[in-house]
């Protein structure tokens, strides 16, 4: 079967998502696993994006954005950030979201803000500027505060995959275990990590990351080595069931820019 | 009810000052921004600028670049699928401008807070996250203790926590229509408008269309920003570009890429500003600037059916000339 | 999506108890409420209800005048034009209703504090007054300490006070129109629908009309209520009769009167019931009820052209038939 | 000249709008007030409804209601409770409202919830069920909090005028003096009680209201009979002139059902 890491990615991202579910996706990424999903197997798959685009699908290709007129088309109702992201999202209302990574740490904390090049704040009890500037959380936090569960998407490699992140820009289990309580989130934490070498899923009392099962494509030795702690494996480790025909025909009808086809 | 409709020009000069807080509105990154209102308030040399971004636009983007924004308050600092946005990255990197960073929902409850003239926002978002812990504006204290300080619940004595509020001293708001007097009609996501429009002490309107009121009294419920609390109303088309401006044009793909990779150096931003700032003094030559073909083509996109049930209320561009500046 | 079209019978039964904390959505005494709900509820002998009304309607003066009514939290208790809710007020006079006053501000901004799973709202409004320091809850304690607590303010150390949140189990809210998904529209002032449509954990919306989701996409800016968040759909026409539903028809003043005065005792209560509530089985006897002439009438109000761009898209009552209880 | 003291009462209140300003106004007499001032001398008066409807002129008579189909007939804009009467009104946003009272007292506190036959609650120190109950504070309470001044309107009779209200439902100046800082409220408080018999103002210092002029019908003997309190009376005390033609024409031309004229 011919596909990229991205495609498979991505299907497998789709997978967690079920019929009927209230569902946030963003842009990129993680909105094309998402359709994806409702095209291949959860029809009533419910999705609306931060902006407050409700039951809309995307037309003439992947979306510039969650509020571009590719996904504007047909939209059945248009509301607000606060609607979206606080009201339906941070209240703990919605099912799943789906979010990425330019950094995670073995408790699922997401940083999307910046690299530091020495001392990153929480060491340096400072806030210096980073050496690289990224985007911020967006509407990320209120997705990692609030849906009741989520995925958290990303390529695998060693320097995404931190001991620690340097910056917490959506909070995962935080420092492990029982974290997310002292904040009193509504959701219920990161409930995978799916990367382009495999599933992450959170040990049930830690919360830390172990693999769970791997791309045929790969192997765990290659898995380990791409991740910056110490990984630790199911010891019921399996083999991800490959992409189906059926899948990478739904999934490219709605990658319709090929945007996940390229190697 | 007073005619609102004066020129960009005008409307630069009266509602903007260097050294305020301007708030721009903003549905995202690549939709509806007063993008135009932001070109011009460079041509008029705006600088020391407080920036109150939801998220980062073309606008933000390009002010940063040039060096006026001495803060910037924002939810999201990217282009989306566009990427990074260059100019602001640089600005923020370089030490040029302080960013205070808040997420997408916190920005929007922090203006509704404003607009509602509350004492502070419960905060039930962005706690325990760096967002809380890091401020920009108090860089020595890790882990912050007054960006969301603790409050205690009254009702469980449990520990909560509080977001300050926002109240910009104005907003530049791009709506699809507006009226003279400044009745509004947004199509696509309003993603903050609604809370900036109350938040601000002073509102001035772009709009992509000038329309009678007898469409306003068609479509009250469409009227979310009233005239009541709108100062001016600037008739500006394409105002939006090279973003989109959802029911009217589509983003423009490739201005999208060239402006942000333009705005990665002072000599590409100087370029872009002479380029497509400074190089028009009427809409007409700000049209010219776009293209006609490229104009064609982005009104040419797949919501344009949204706008249907209110063409025949635009006013022309010469019924707009005779009403502006009365 | 699915298809949440059921009949009123159906809807009453499956998303009401005794018991329960019902909320009724509502426009004001005088204008949209689900009172065809609040009938069938009657109908159905629903009682001890803890009702949330931000202002009193009709419905909640009806539900009030059988005894329906445990507690009742409202922020307006009259009807306006029409004087004193009768029912209502000889529930609560007689001590037969618990009655737990706020105000038109406060119930919808705890109801969106609700919709936010907030812990508590901050309160600038109703302090100071007897809201604050009345309590029908606590009665022995004047001045209440607890209704609306003092918290302080983290940012300056002020004392501030604040009001705790609602979340009703069901809202039934009544708007224009639905398609069977129950995307709405709402013509008119939404009034706290928006919030008591985030904060209730059941939505079931009652409408005017039912329309093809044709409509809903060429008008996605007036769909404040979107299917994602609703449960069920109710059509029934002139549902919010005696009261009005802007843009479809008038309220009926000589109904409104003498409703109020029926209501006024228990034997007249009894005589309401039996010739308004009990006396018809179908949509078609409830509009025999009202009369057709009266019906006529009622539709024809400076208001009606509020609708014209929407009626293309209306189905038909056999067209809504044949989709009901799918 | 002929007119009743219903529409005397509604022309004076509306001399105390002026044009450009931001006025909420409430149902009945306190609506013909506001749009008799619209019409009269204040074109550009700009006015809503504590339901949002804004830059609306009543068709067809006297609405029932702050909502209905009078009111919502030619209406520029329709939001919500919350833009009205939190956003707009409780922020201290709104120059000028009016609210009528069923009840109120010298420092112009308001009470429309309800009437007891023995002790109020704040002199029972319990909260008990009144003898007679009314209507609730509804937008009146945000009105008085906010506006950064307001009009009371009441029909001017003993029982009314309260050396203290029974129940605040819209605070005025409380027990008095700068009472009303303690609570932060952002608005001004009552600038005026508008009677039958004529008007008064709160002292600058004290709030107490006294008799700033009477109707020429009246006398300060029969002002003062009618009032609950030891009314103060100012020293410049004037007559209050009659209503012109012009006035009388512009608020029949408002009240079209003839609603102020059943004497």
């Amino acid at each position: 079967m011919d596909y990229t890491r991205q495609e498979f990615m991505a299907i497998v991202t789709g997978r967690e998502l079920k019929d009927g579910e209230l569902a946030i996706f963003g842009v990129g990424l993680s909105m094309l696993a998402g359709y994806f999903a409702q095209k291949n197997h959860a029809p009533d798959l419910m999705a609306f994006t931060e902006g407050g685009v409700f039951g809309s699908t995307p037309v003439g290709g992947l979306p510039w954005g969650i509020e571009c007129n590719r996904i504007s088309a047909n939209a059945t109702s248009f509301t607000n950030a606060i609607d979206a992201l606080c009201v339906l999202v941070g209240s703990g209302r919605c099912d799943v979201g789906i979010i990425g990574a330019a950094q995670l740490d073995k408790y699922g904390n997401v940083n999307t803000t910046g690299i530091w090049a020495e001392d990153p704040p929480w060491k340096a009890g400072r806030y210096t500027m980073p050496k690289s500037r990224l985007n911020g959380s967006g509407g990320a936090n209120e997705i990692a505060v609030g849906c009741k569960r989520y995925i958290i998407m990303a390529t695998h490699e060693k320097r995404r995959f931190a001991e620690k992140v340097d910056y917490i820009s959506s909070p995962g289990y935080i420092n492990g275990g029982n974290d997310r309580e002292k904040y009193g989130f509504p959701g219920g934490g990161p409930s995978a990590i799916i990367t382009t070498l495999g599933i992450m899923r959170p040990d049930p009392v830690t919360k830390e990351f172990y693999l769970e099962s791997y791309f045929p494509y790969t192997t765990i030795d290659e898995v380990k080595e791409n991740t910056g702690w110490d990984l630790k494996v199911s010891p019921d480790v399996k083999v991800v069931p490959e992409p189906t025909a059926e899948e990478l025909k739904n999934l490219r009808e709605v990658d319709v820019t090929g945007s996940l086809r390229k190697k | 009810m007073r005619n609102k409709l004066i020129t960009m020009k005008d409307a630069v000069a009266k509602y903007t000052w260097d050294g305020m807080t301007y708030a721009h509105g903003a549905a995202l990154p690549v939709g509806s921004d007063s993008i135009a209102f932001g070109r011009e308030m460079v041509r008029q040399g705006r600088k020391d600028l407080n920036l109150i971004s939801n998220c980062n636009s073309q606008q933000s983007n390009l002010l940063a670049a040039v060096g006026a924004v001495r803060r910037i308050e924002v939810g999201f600092a990217g282009l989306e699928v566009y990427g990074f946005a260059q100019g602001l990255r640089r600005a923020i990197t370089s030490g040029k401008t302080i960013c205070e960073d808040f997420s997408n929902g916190s920005i929007p409850l922090r203006l509704l807070g404003g607009a509602l003239n509350w004492p502070f926002v419960p905060a039930t978002i962005n706690v325990g996250s760096d967002e809380q812990w890091c401020s920009a504006d108090n860089p020595d204290e890790y882990p912050a203790k007054n960006k969301m300080p603790e409050v205690t619940d009254p009702f469980t004595g449990k520990t909560c926590y509080a977001f300050n509020v926002i109240k910009p001293d104005m907003a530049a708001i791009h709506v699809t229509m507006a009226d003279i007097y400044g009745n509004a009609i947004m199509l696509g996501t309003e993603w903050s408008r609604y809370e900036l429009s109350r938040a601000a002490k002073k509102v001035v309107l772009q709009a992509d269309f000038i329309v009678d009121t007898d469409c306003i009294r068609q479509f009250p419920n469409l009227v979310r920003i009233p005239a009541e609390i709108v100062d001016a109303v600037v008739y500006w088309p394409m105002g939006v570009w090279p973003q989109c401006s959802v029911g009217v044009y589509d983003s423009d793909e490739e201005h999208m890429f060239a402006m942000n990779k333009a705005l990665r150096t002072e000599e590409g931003t100087e370029e872009y500003v002479e380029k497509y700032v400074t190089s028009y003094q009427t809409r007409e030559e700000y049209l010219d600037v776009i293209g006609k073909d490229k104009v064609d083509k982005l009104n040419d996109n797949p919501t344009t059916f949204l706008m249907d049930p209110y063409r025949k209320w635009i006013l022309s561009d010469d019924e707009i000339k005779e009403l502006e500046g009365r």
